[in-house]
């Protein structure tokens, strides 16, 4: 019933040869490649896979030989130009300095909480944990998966009993208000170019200059509809801009235009 | 556990989330390698129709095929669990009643006559109810995409055709058209 | 038509759209001036399971209450149904296994475990599907979010509790004279 299969075991083989032992001059068709490294979420996983291939348990880690493994693997990636996240070359790091560690001379009373591979053998076993656990989850049953949620519709009923306070009265009832409300751009056609922003600073200031502080709605006419509104505006914004006035909205949303001009005449 | 027809038929309109043709089940059937012709799906939904006699259940055909629903009798007890996430804002309100009436209509031409900006969210639930579905692009700068209501919208208001609405006043259908022929010089100035 | 109680639970089962608590079902069914105790309905679920057996349905109790479900032997048939992609990508069942696990954790705790960044995309696709959620924040310098999964989870994995998940596989014990012992061999293999 499942459609998640763990798929370790043959994702590191190309053309029958696992990968990581692959020869360099062998040609790796660049998709199986791109596959493969998508198949492991990250440098512990390529590990593990690395151990499980060697057919050894993780506490009897070959640091040396799987270092080796290792860094071909990356070296393989990196001439095949792929981005490699930049944990798989901290691990290799990682792997590098263990090696080393182990090749120096051992010092008779070393402490045995020293060994130097001791933590990446800890943290492999707490990933192992998880990845195995994560593929035991991945194969419980889940919804729109393995079974389904049983649903059915609602009743359809008249008048306001109707459980979604929905139907057909209501919604042209909801028409009908929309329509009949009283609109800004209930026209007349007028050409856009018949209305310039010019003109209408003009007619703005003649406005301001008998009154200091007007209502936005105060330079619109009825008849030139929304567009109306729009040239109005671009006149107030650009009047602003040049300085000239003040647009003050309150919380009601309403715009007003105040003259600065007229202040700095006054003073 | 039996395994008949019926019960073929019941997983189903219980799994599918939609009504569905009767062609529809003989089809998905046949996939799975189970031959039933039309009669035999019928006499299937006659059974299961037997079946919720005594159950809360019941067997409906709609415009887009048989669904199972809940009966009628039951609404009372259901309405305290649907009116805290279904009552529908006056906003999505006018905007499913202008794609009804106005279909196909773009969101900037619902905005122009309802002279506010529809939310997305607004859209998107009414995409997520699957009452509206967007049916191509409007020919003008921006291409913006048309909308049409869908065939779950007339089930869910229990109606066949979108003629089936109530017709609106003559008078407002003539403002209404000013307002659409207004629509359309303004999308084409701004 | 049958008003019984088994008839009122059954069709609130249909209606809520989520799983309901025995208490929800007593609170829902009070308000409408049904008396019922506990125990009347789960008799009354009791009695709905009989009802399905030989149907296509069955009834479920998972982490938020009782739920109606599909029997598994129709999901075959039902997966044409389902066009969505329900495929998992390892990165993100084993990010949610350690949080399903370790909880409360954050993000850099995952991290730490996994050996890789956790990508911000996986962590959206949990808490999208909610199955995750934030539980508060750690008292540690940048103060990282703490993550737990939510009931969502163990419903859409069909279970009851975070104890119903399957055990953690037990690590082995490190000695360190093994690997010590191991080292020594190992030293004169390479």
């Amino acid at each position: 019933m499942s459609t998640f299969q763990p798929k370790q075991s043959e994702l590191g083989i190309v053309n029958g040869v696992p990968l990581p032992e692959m020869p360099e001059d062998l040609f790796i068709p660049p998709q199986a490649l791109e596959i493969c490294l998508e198949t492991f979420t990250g440098p512990m996983d390529l590990l593990l896979y690395l151990i499980k291939k060697q057919n050894i348990n993780i506490l009897d880690l070959e640091v040396s030989k799987i270092t080796d493994q290792y860094i071909d693997y990356i070296n393989l990636m990196d001439s095949l130009n792929f981005e490699l996240a930049a944990e798989y070359l901290v691990m290799a790091a990682t792997l590098a300095e263990i090696k080393s560690r182990m090749l120096l001379p051992k010092v008779e009373e070393e402490d045995d909480e020293t060994d130097p591979r001791l933590d990446l053998i800890r943290r492999l076993q707490e990933y192992q944990v998880f990845k195995t656990v994560s593929e035991e989850l991945a194969n419980m049953d889940r919804v729109n998966r393995d079974f389904y949620l049983a649903s059915v519709g609602m009743p359809k009923v008249e008048k306001k009993t109707n459980v979604i306070d929905f139907n057909a009265a209501r919604l042209k009832s909801s028409m009908v208000e929309v329509l009949s409300r009283p609109k800004l751009d209930k026209t007349h056609q007028i050409a856009f170019e018949e209305l310039s922003t010019q003109d209408r600073i003009k007619l703005i200031l003649s406005i301001l200059s008998k009154k200091n502080l007007i209502g936005f709605y105060k330079t619109l006419q009825k008849s030139e509809g929304k567009i109306g509104v729009v040239v109005s505006f671009l006149a107030s914004l650009e009047l602003a801009k040049d300085g000239c006035v003040d647009l003050i909205q309150n919380n009601n949303g309403e715009i007003y235009i105040k003259s600065k001009v007229l202040n700095a005449v006054n003073e | 556990m039996n395994k008949n027809i019926e019960n073929f038929i019941e997983s189903l309109l219980f799994a599918s989330g939609r009504p569905l043709r009767l062609s529809e089940i003989r089809s998905i059937l046949e996939n799975e390698g189970i031959k039933a012709d039309l009669a035999e799906i019928k006499a299937g939904l006659n059974n299961l129709e037997e079946r919720y006699a005594e159950s809360s259940l019941e067997l409906s055909e709609v415009a887009s095929g048989f669904r199972l629903q809940i009966k009628k009798d039951f609404t009372h007890l259901l309405s305290s669990l649907w009116t805290e996430n279904n009552r529908l804002s006056k906003s999505l309100m006018e905007t499913i009643s202008i794609i009804a009436y106005k279909q196909p209509v773009t969101r900037g031409e619902i905005e122009e006559i309802r002279g506010v900006q529809v939310s997305t969210s607004i859209i998107r639930n009414l995409l997520e109810r699957d009452w509206v579905k967007i049916s191509g692009y409007k020919e003008t700068p921006g291409r913006p995409a048309l909308l049409v209501t869908t065939k779950t919208f007339l089930n869910d208001l229990n109606i066949k055709k979108i003629s089936d609405l109530p017709a609106l006043p003559e008078k407002e259908e003539i403002s209404s058209k000013e307002i659409t022929e207004t629509t359309e010089i303004n999308l084409e100035a701004s």
